[in-house]
C-alpha cells in the first residue's frame, strides 16, 4: 500500500486528471456529469495521496522533464501549496455535485469541460515552482473563467464577462512583463533560483511592482475590484462560488509566494500599503455590501471585504500574521462558496434574489438558510469558526507587532459583516402570508452547500490539522510558531 | 557599427511604433485592422533582425496572419462599418466625458509616461552581460533528440509549458463553442464561387506541402508544430472562406477526437515515459527525436484545426444539435 | 547604445501605448487590438534582451512563441464575447457605471 | 476517555443533541419531542448530581479537546461552575415544562425548541469553561442562540429588539475577545486558576492589565446589563415569556455575571485586582446600576418591562458582592447567583400565566387578579418579597451577607445602597402586590382563557410553584448541607479566601 502511494507521482495526477477530464468531458458530452464526478473523486483522491506523501516526506521538488531548473520547469509543494490544493478539492466536489443539480442539460454541456479545465489550472498554478509556467496557468485559469461568467443569461453576465476578461488580460500581461524583467536580470524564472540570484536592484524592485499589480488586478483588492461585484454576482451560482472561492485565491497564492521567496527583505512600506488597501478594501466592501439591494451582489462585496483580511498580513509580517491569512484563505473559500451555493438555491426557488424579497422564500428553505448561517458565522468571525480562528491568528499577529490599529480595523470588519449577514437571516423569522409560486430544489443542491458550510464550522473546532499541514516545508520562514 | 544597420533599425522601429499608434488612433477600424495585420508583418521582419527565425514564422502566420483574418471577420458580423465608426466614435466623446474629461486623459498620459520612463530606466540599467540560459540549452542540446535549440526548448526542456498552452488553445475553442451561438452566425453558408474558391482550391495542398515541411524540418531548423500547424491553420480559414464545411458524419466525435489528439497525444507520452520509470515528460534520450515528431505531427493537426474552428467560430454541429 | 536596447525600449513603448489605448478607447474591439500590441511590446522586449548574449537564447524565443499561441486564444474568446454583447445589447462597448 | 473527562462532555450533550434532533422534527410531533425535552432535561440533572457528589469530594471533571495553537478547549467542573451549572440544570427544567405549556398551538415549536436546547448547551458551556477562550467561545455561541428566541415571533418590534441584542452583544463579544487574545499575548496562558494568573506578571504592565480590565469588563457587562450597556435588556421583553425567564434567571446575563466572577477571582484574583484598583470604580458602577435599575422599574407600566429593570438591578449586587474585597460579601454576591435565579424565572412564569390567561400586561390593569389567580399570584408574591428581601427569603440571605461584608471591607457606604435598593424594590413590588390581592376586580379580563375548575393550564402553574417554593426553602434552609448558601461557603474557603 505505502509502496503503492510513494511510487506514484501524485502532482502530476493532481494536474492531468482534470485537464484530462476536461477533454472527456469534450469528447463524450452526454456522458459529462458522470466522467465530470469519477475526474472530480480521483482528484481529490489524487490530492489525498499527495498530502500523505508531503506530511510523511516533507516539501516535494519534482522535475519535470528531467531537466530540473534552470533548463526545465519544476514543480513544489509544500504546506502552502497543499493546502491550496485541498482546499480546492473540497469546493471542487461540492461544486460538482452541486452542479450536476444547478445547469439543464445544454449549459452543462459547456460547464463541465471548461469547469475541469479550471481545475487543472487551479492545480498546475498551486504546484508551479516557476514563474513563466505561473502565467500559463494563469491565463488558462482565466480564460476557463471568463467563459464561465458567461454561461449565465443575458446581457449583463456577457458584458461583466467581457470587463472580466479585459482586466484578467491586463493583469497577466503586466504579470508577463515583470517576467521577462526578472528573467533577463537573473537568468532563471525558477521562484528558488531567483530567490537566490536576486537582490533589491530598481529592475527587481519595477519588475516585482510590475507583477504585483497585475496579480493585485487579479485578486481585486481595492480599488482594483471594480470588475468583481458584477462579474461574480452575475454568473451562475456555482460559477460565482468557485471564483469567489478559490479563482481570486489564486492570485494572492501567487503574490504571497513571491513575497516570502524573492521579494528583497526591505519592502516595509510596501507591506504597510498593501495592509492599508486591505484595510479600506474591508471597510468599504462591507459597508457597499449593505447597500446592496441583490443577495448575490452583496455576497460579492463581501468578498471584496473579505480580500482585505488576507492582506493585513502584509504589514504584520510574521509567521502568526501569515497563518491566519491563510487560514482566513480557507474558511472564506469554504464559506464564502456554501454561501453562493445557498444564494443559488434562493434564486433557483424564488426565481429571484432581491433582498427585500427574501421574506417570501427563505422560510421555506430551512437548508439553505442554515447554510447561510453557518457560513455567515464564519464570515463574521464568530467562534467557533474557521473566521474565528483567522481572525483570533491575525489579531494576535497585530496585538504581537504592536501594531494595534490593524486589529481594530480587523474587528470592525467582523462587525459590519455582522450587520448584513443578520440583515438576511432576519429574514428567516418574518411570517409570509403569500405562497409563492416556487420551484424545487433539488436535494443535491441543497446539501453540498450544507456540507461545505459545516466544513468551514469544523474548521474552527480543528484547527490544529490544518495549522500544522501549512508548515510543512516552513514555507513563511523559520522561525518559532506562537 | 556602420550606419546603414542602424538606420534600418531605426526605420523598423519607428515605423512599428507609428504603426501602433495609427492603429490604435484611427477612427475607421476596418483601416486598424489592416494596420494591425502590417504591424504583425513588420514585427516578423523585426524577429528576424533579432535572429528569432521561429518567433518571426509563428508570428507572421499566427499573429499577424490568422488574428487579422479573426478580426477581420469579427468586424463584418458587427455590422455595416459606417455605422460601427460612427458609434465608435460617439463612444470616444462619451468616454471622454466619463472618464472626468481632458484632466483625466491629461493625468492619464502623464502616469503611462512615468511607467514608460520607469520601464525604460530598468531596461538600461540591466547588465549589459546576459546570464541567459543560451550555456545550459547549448550543453544540454545533444540529449535533447532535436538539433533546433527552441524546439529543444518547447517540446523537451520546457515541454510542460507547451503541453498547458495547448490546454489554453483548446480551452479557447470551448470557450468560443459554448458561447459562439449568436443570432448573427455568419451568413455566408453558400459556397462562394469565383476567384476565391480558385484561390482555396490551388493553394490549399500548397499550404498542406508547406506545414507538412515546416513540420519535418522543425527538429533542425526554424519551424515546427506551432509554424506548421498554423500553416495548417490558414489553410483551414482558406477553406472555409471559401464556403466548405466538414461533412456531417465527420462534425461530431471524428472532429473532436482530431483536435484534443495533439494534447491527448503529448499527455499520453509523457505518461508513458513516466511508466518506463522517468519523472513526467522525461524521454529516454535515445527515442527524444521520435517521440517529439510524434507529438508535433499530433500537435500540428490539432493546432491547425483548432485554430480554423476558433476562425469559424460556431460549433459545426451546432445546427445538427438544435 | 545598442540595437536590441533600441527595440527592447520600443517594446516598451509598444506596451506603454496599448494600456494607454486599453484604458480610454470604448469600442471593445479596438481594446481588443489594444491588447494584443500591449503583448507584442512585451514580447519585444523579452527577445530584444535576449540578444545580450552573443549566443542565441532560445529560452525566450520559446516562450514568445508560447505567448503568442495564448495571446490568439485570448483574441478568439474576446471576439465571440464581444460579438455576443453586441448581439444582446446592440452595442459594441461596455455599460459606463460598472457599480449597480 | 475516562469518566471523568467524559463527564463535562455527556452534561453539554445532554442538551445538544436533544436540540440537534428536534430541529428535524415536524411541527405535529409534539409527543417525541415532549420526550425528548424532559428526557434531556432529566438526563442532565441527573448528571450534574453525580458531578456535585465527585466535586464535594475532590474528583476532577476535566475534558480536553485542541482548540488553537498553544490553546485547548476546556471544560472542567469546580464548585463555581457547579453553581452555575446546578442552577441552569434545575431551571432549564422548569421552564421546559412552562415552555411546553406557553407554546402549545403555536407554530414554529420544533425551531424553538431546538434554539432553546442549544442556549442551554451554551450556558451550561459557559458554567463548565476552565479557560477565558472557552469561555469566549460559548459566550459567543449564547449570543447566536439567544438571537433566533428573541425573535420567535416574527414581528417586526421582535426583529427590532433582535437586532438592538445583537448590536449590544455582538460588539461585546469583540471587546471580550480583543481583551482575551491581549491578555494571552501577556502571559501566554488564558487557564483559570484560583488566586489568578496576572499576579506574577512585571508591574510595568500594569497601565496595560488596567485597561485589559476594562475591555473585559465592557465585554461582560453588555449581557450583565451593567449601566451604560443595559439597553438591550428591557427591549428583549418581545420574547415568549419562557425566554424572558430563561435570559433573565438562567442564561444571558448570567453569563455576564459569572463570566465578571471568574474574570476576577481566576484571572486577575481578587488581591491582585485590589492592588490595581480595579475593585472600587466596578463597586460603583453596580452600586449605580443598583439604584438605577429600581428607580427606572419604579416607572414602569408595562409588567415585564418592570421585571426586566428590575433585573438590571438585581444583576448588579452580583457583581457588587464581587467588587467589595471581602469574603462574607463575595458569599453574598454568589449566593445571588442563584436566589435571584430562582426568584426572577418565577416573577416572569407569573407575569407570562397573567398575560396568557387574562391578556394582562400593564401593572394598572392588574386589579384583582389575585382573586382570579390565586395560585399564581401567591408565587409572584412569595418571589417579590424575597426580592425586597423580607426574611426567611432567599433574598434576605443575600442582602444580608452582603451588608455583613461590605461593613466588615470597610465600605460603609454600600450598606446605604443596600437600604436605598431595598426601599426602592419595596416601592416597585408592593403596588403590585396591593393592587392584585385588595383591590376588586374588573367586569371582564381583557382576554381571558377558560381552564376549567384550575386557574390556568398545569404546565404553566407548576413551575412557578415549584419555584416559589424553592425560594422559601433555600432561604430557610440556607444553613442544611448542600444548598446554595452552603455550596457557596464550599467554594470561598477551598478556593477564594483571600
Amino acid at each position: 500500500m505505502s509502496v503503492l502511494i510513494f511510487s506514484i507521482h501524485w502532482q502530476v495526477m493532481v494536474v492531468l486528471l482534470p485537464l484530462a477530464g476536461a477533454i472527456a468531458c469534450f469528447l463524450w458530452p452526454r456522458r459529462g456529469v458522470m466522467l465530470a464526478l469519477v475526474c472530480a473523486l480521483g482528484t481529490t483522491l489524487s490530492v489525498a495521496g499527495l498530502s500523505w506523501l508531503v506530511v510523511v516526506e516533507g516539501a516535494q521538488r519534482y522535475t519535470v522533464g528531467g531537466w530540473g531548473a534552470p533548463l526545465g520547469i519544476d514543480l513544489y509543494v509544500d504546506g502552502l501549496s497543499l493546502l491550496m490544493l485541498i482546499v480546492t478539492s473540497v469546493v471542487g466536489v461540492a461544486i460538482s455535485v452541486y452542479a450536476n443539480g444547478y445547469f439543464e442539460r445544454s449549459r452543462a454541456r459547456a460547464f463541465w469541460p471548461l469547469w475541469l479545465f479550471l481545475w487543472g489550472a487551479l492545480n498546475a498554478l498551486f504546484l508551479s515552482a516557476d514563474i513563466f509556467n505561473l502565467y500559463i496557468t494563469l491565463e488558462l485559469l482565466g480564460l476557463a473563467a471568463v467563459t464561465l461568467v458567461a454561461l449565465a443569461k443575458g446581457a449583463q453576465p456577457l458584458s461583466s464577462a467581457m470587463r472580466y476578461l479585459l482586466v484578467t488580460l491586463l493583469g497577466s500581461l503586466l504579470f508577463l512583463l515583470g517576467v521577462a524583467l526578472l528573467y533577463h536580470s537573473s537568468g532563471s524564472v525558477d521562484i528558488a533560483i531567483l530567490a537566490e540570484r536576486l537582490s533589491a536592484s530598481p529592475v527587481v524592485w519595477i519588475a516585482l511592482g510590475l507583477m504585483v499589480v497585475g496579480l493585485l488586478l487579479k485578486t481585486a483588492l481595492f480599488p482594483l475590484h471594480f470588475w468583481l461585484p458584477q462579474a461574480h454576482a452575475s454568473a451562475p451560482a456555482p460559477v460565482s462560488a468557485l471564483l469567489s472561492a478559490l479563482v481570486v485565491k489564486a492570485s494572492f497564492y501567487i503574490l504571497i509566494r513571491l513575497w516570502l521567496e524573492i521579494f528583497p527583505p526591505n519592502n516595509f512600506v510596501l507591506g504597510q500599503l498593501l495592509g492599508l488597501l486591505g484595510a479600506a478594501a474591508l471597510l468599504w466592501g462591507n459597508l457597499q455590501a449593505l447597500r446592496q439591494t441583490r443577495l448575490k451582489m452583496l455576497i460579492a462585496y463581501s468578498t471584496v471585504a473579505q480580500l482585505g483580511y488576507l492582506f493585513l498580513a502584509f504589514p504584520l509580517a510574521n509567521i502568526i500574521g501569515w497563518t491566519g491569512a491563510l487560514y482566513m484563505l480557507l474558511s472564506h473559500a469554504i464559506a464564502k462558496a456554501a454561501m453562493f451555493m445557498a444564494a443559488g438555491n434562493i434564486l433557483r426557488f424564488g426565481g429571484h434574489d432581491s433582498i427585500a424579497d427574501l421574506d417570501r422564500i427563505v422560510q421555506r428553505l430551512p437548508l439553505t438558510v442554515t447554510t447561510f448561517a453557518l457560513a455567515g458565522v464564519s464570515i463574521m468571525g464568530l467562534p467557533p469558526s474557521g473566521g474565528f480562528v483567522a481572525k483570533w491568528l491575525l489579531l494576535e499577529a497585530a496585538i504581537r507587532s504592536a501594531q494595534w490599529w490593524w486589529g481594530v480595523v480587523l474587528v470592525l470588519g467582523g462587525l459590519l459583516s455582522a450587520v448584513w449577514i443578520f440583515k438576511v437571516v432576519g429574514y428567516a423569522f418574518t411570517p409570509s402570508p403569500v405562497p409563492h409560486e416556487v420551484r424545487a430544489v433539488p436535494a443535491s443542491m441543497e446539501w453540498s452547500a450544507l456540507a461545505l458550510a459545516l466544513t468551514a464550522i469544523a474548521l474552527g473546532l480543528f484547527s490544529s490539522w490544518p495549522l500544522a499541514l501549512m508548515m510543512v516545508g516552513l514555507p513563511f520562514g523559520e522561525g518559532g510558531g506562537s | 557599427m556602420t550606419l546603414l544597420p542602424l538606420i534600418f533599425d531605426g526605420v523598423l522601429g519607428f515605423t512599428l511604433l507609428w504603426l501602433a499608434w495609427q492603429l490604435l488612433g484611427s477612427p475607421d477600424l476596418f483601416r486598424a485592422i489592416v494596420l494591425f495585420i502590417a504591424f504583425g508583418l513588420l514585427m516578423a521582419l523585426i524577429w528576424v533582425r533579432l535572429d528569432a527565425p521561429d518567433v518571426a514564422l509563428a508570428e507572421a502566420a499566427i499573429g499577424a496572419g490568422l488574428t487579422g483574418a479573426l478580426l477581420l471577420a469579427a468586424l463584418a458580423r458587427l455590422g455595416p462599418p459606417s455605422e460601427t465608426a460612427s458609434l465608435d466614435n460617439q463612444g470616444d466623446r462619451a468616454s471622454v466625458a466619463e472618464g472626468g474629461g481632458l484632466p483625466f486623459r491629461r493625468w492619464l498620459v502623464a502616469l503611462h509616461l512615468v511607467l514608460a520612463c520607469g520601464l525604460g530606466y530598468a531596461v538600461m540599467s540591466l547588465p549589459s552581460a546576459a546570464p541567459g540560459l543560451s550555456d545550459a540549452v547549448a550543453n544540454s542540446l545533444a540529449l535533447s533528440g532535436v538539433s533546433n535549440p527552441v524546439t529543444a526548448v518547447l517540446l523537451n526542456f520546457r515541454a510542460y509549458d507547451t503541453l498547458l498552452e495547448m490546454g489554453v488553445l483548446l480551452l479557447a475553442l470551448l470557450a468560443v463553442w459554448s458561447l459562439g451561438s449568436t443570432p448573427d452566425a455568419p451568413p455566408d453558408d453558400q459556397p462562394v464561387g469565383g476567384v476565391l474558391a480558385l484561390l482555396a482550391r490551388l493553394l490549399t495542398p500548397l499550404l498542406l506541402l508547406v506545414a507538412g515541411y515546416l513540420l519535418w524540418v522543425g527538429g533542425r531548423a526554424p519551424g515546427g508544430a506551432f509554424q506548421a500547424g498554423s500553416v495548417l491553420g490558414a489553410a483551414g480559414v482558406l477553406l472555409v472562406l471559401a464556403g466548405w464545411r466538414l461533412g456531417r458524419r465527420f462534425a461530431q466525435l471524428p472532429l473532436r477526437i482530431m483536435l484534443v489528439a495533439g494534447l491527448v497525444l503529448f499527455m499520453a507520452v509523457g505518461l508513458f515515459v513516466m511508466l518506463v520509470g522517468g519523472d513526467f515528460l522525461t524521454y529516454p534520450h535515445a527515442s527524444a527525436g521520435g517521440l517529439i515528431l510524434l507529438i508535433e505531427a499530433a500537435a500540428t493537426l490539432s493546432i491547425g484545426m483548432i485554430l480554423a474552428a476558433l476562425f469559424l467560430g460556431i460549433r459545426p454541429d451546432s445546427r445538427a444539435d438544435q | 547604445m545598442t540595437f536590441f536596447l533600441f527595440f527592447a525600449l520600443v517594446g516598451i513603448g509598444l506596451f506603454t501605448l496599448g494600456l494607454y489605448a486599453v484604458i480610454v478607447h470604448p469600442h471593445l474591439l479596438r481594446k481588443i487590438l489594444a491588447v494584443n500590441v500591449m503583448g507584442s511590446g512585451v514580447f519585444l522586449l523579452l527577445v530584444a534582451l535576449a540578444k545580450r548574449s552573443d549566443s542565441v537564447d532560445p529560452v525566450p524565443h520559446a516562450m514568445v512563441i508560447t505567448g503568442i499561441v495564448v495571446a490568439i486564444s485570448a483574441t478568439a474568446l474576446a471576439v465571440i464575447l464581444m460579438l455576443r454583447v453586441k448581439g444582446e445589447t446592440g452595442r459594441v462597448k461596455l455599460p459606463e457605471t460598472p457599480q449597480e | 476517555m475516562s469518566w471523568n473527562s467524559a463527564l463535562p462532555l455527556l452534561v453539554l450533550a445532554s442538551s445538544l443533541f436533544p436540540g440537534g434532533v428536534i430541529f428535524f422534527l415536524s411541527e405535529e410531533r409534539v409527543v417525541t419531542r415532549t420526550v425528548l425535552n424532559l428526557a434531556g432535561a432529566t438526563l442532565k440533572l441527573l448528571l450534574v448530581g453525580v458531578m456535585i457528589w465527585g466535586v464535594f469530594h475532590g474528583e476532577p471533571y476535566e475534558s480536553r479537546l485542541p482548540l488553537l495553537p498553544g490553546l485547548d478547549l476546556v471544560l472542567r467542573a469546580d464548585a463555581l461552575s457547579l453553581l452555575f451549572v446546578t442552577l441552569s440544570a434545575v431551571l432549564w427544567l422548569a421552564t421546559t415544562v412552562y415552555a411546553i405549556g406557553y407554546l402549545e398551538g403555536s407554530p414554529n415549536r420544533s425551531r424553538f425548541f431546538g434554539f432553546f436546547s442549544l442556549c442551554v448547551t451554551a450556558t451550561i458551556g459557559v458554567a463548565l469553561s476552565g479557560n477565558l477562550l472557552t469561555f469566549l467561545l460559548f459566550y459567543e455561541l449564547l449570543t447566536l442562540t439567544t438571537y433566533p428566541l428573541i425573535v420567535h415571533r416574527e414581528t417586526e418590534v421582535a426583529r427590532r429588539a433582535g437586532r438592538i441584542y445583537l448590536t449590544y452583544t455582538l460588539a461585546g463579544g469583540a471587546l471580550l475577545m480583543v481583551g482575551t487574545l491581549w491578555l494571552y499575548t501577556l502571559s501566554g496562558t488564558l487557564a483559570f486558576t484560583a488566586q489568578g494568573f496576572l499576579s506574577t506578571l512585571a508591574s510595568s504592565e500594569q497601565s496595560t492589565l488596567i485597561m485589559i480590565f476594562v475591555l473585559l469588563m465592557m465585554g461582560l457587562g453588555v449581557k450583565a446589563a451593567l449601566i451604560p450597556l443595559h439597553g438591550w435588556l428591557p427591549q428583549a421583553m418581545v420574547a415568549p415569556a419562557p425566554v424572558s425567564a430563561l435570559l433573565h434567571a438562567v442564561a444571558v446575563v448570567k453569563a455576564g455575571a459569572f463570566g465578571i466572577i471568574r474574570v476576577v477571582y481566576d484571572v486577575y484574583g481578587i488581591q491582585f485586582a485590589a492592588t490595581l484598583g480595579v475593585t472600587l470604580p466596578l463597586a460603583v458602577v453596580a452600586a449605580v446600576t443598583i439604584i438605577y435599575g429600581s428607580l427606572r422599574a419604579l416607572f414602569q407600566d408595562d409588567l415585564k418591562r418592570r421585571l426586566a429593570f428590575s433585573t438590571v438591578s438585581q444583576v448588579a449586587y452580583i457583581i457588587l458582592g464581587v467588587a467589595i474585597v471581602g469574603p462574607i460579601a463575595a458569599i453574598g454576591g454568589l449566593v445571588h447567583l442563584v436566589h435571584q435565579g430562582v426568584m426572577k424565572i418565577t416573577l416572569f412564569f407569573c407575569a407570562g400565566n397573567i398575560a396568557e390567561t387574562l391578556g394582562i400586561h400593564k401593572i394598572s390593569d392588574m386589579n384583582g387578579v389575585g382573586q382570579r389567580l390565586p395560585w399564581t399570584m401567591a408565587a409572584f408574591t412569595i418571589a417579590a418579597l424575597g426580592m425586597i428581601g423580607l426574611p426567611p427569603l432567599a433574598g434576605f440571605i443575600s442582602k444580608w451577607y452582603l451588608g455583613l461584608g461590605a461593613l466588615e471591607a470597610g465600605q460603609g457606604w454600600v450598606v446605604i445602597v443596600l437600604a436605598c435598593s431595598s426601599l426602592l424594590n419595596a416601592a416597585y413590588f408592593l403596588p403590585i402586590l396591593y393592587a392584585a390581592w385588595f383591590k376588586p376586580p374588573p367586569e371582564r379580563w381583557p382576554a381571558e382563557r377558560s381552564f376549567g375548575r384550575q386557574e390556568t393550564a398545569w404546565p404553566l402553574l407548576a413551575p412557578p410553584l415549584v419555584t416559589a417554593l424553592l425560594t422559601v426553602v433555600i432561604g430557610l434552609l440556607a444553613s442544611a448541607p448542600f444548598s446554595p448558601l452552603q455550596w457557596v461557603h464550599f467554594i470561598t474557603t477551598s478556593e477564594y479566601l483571600p
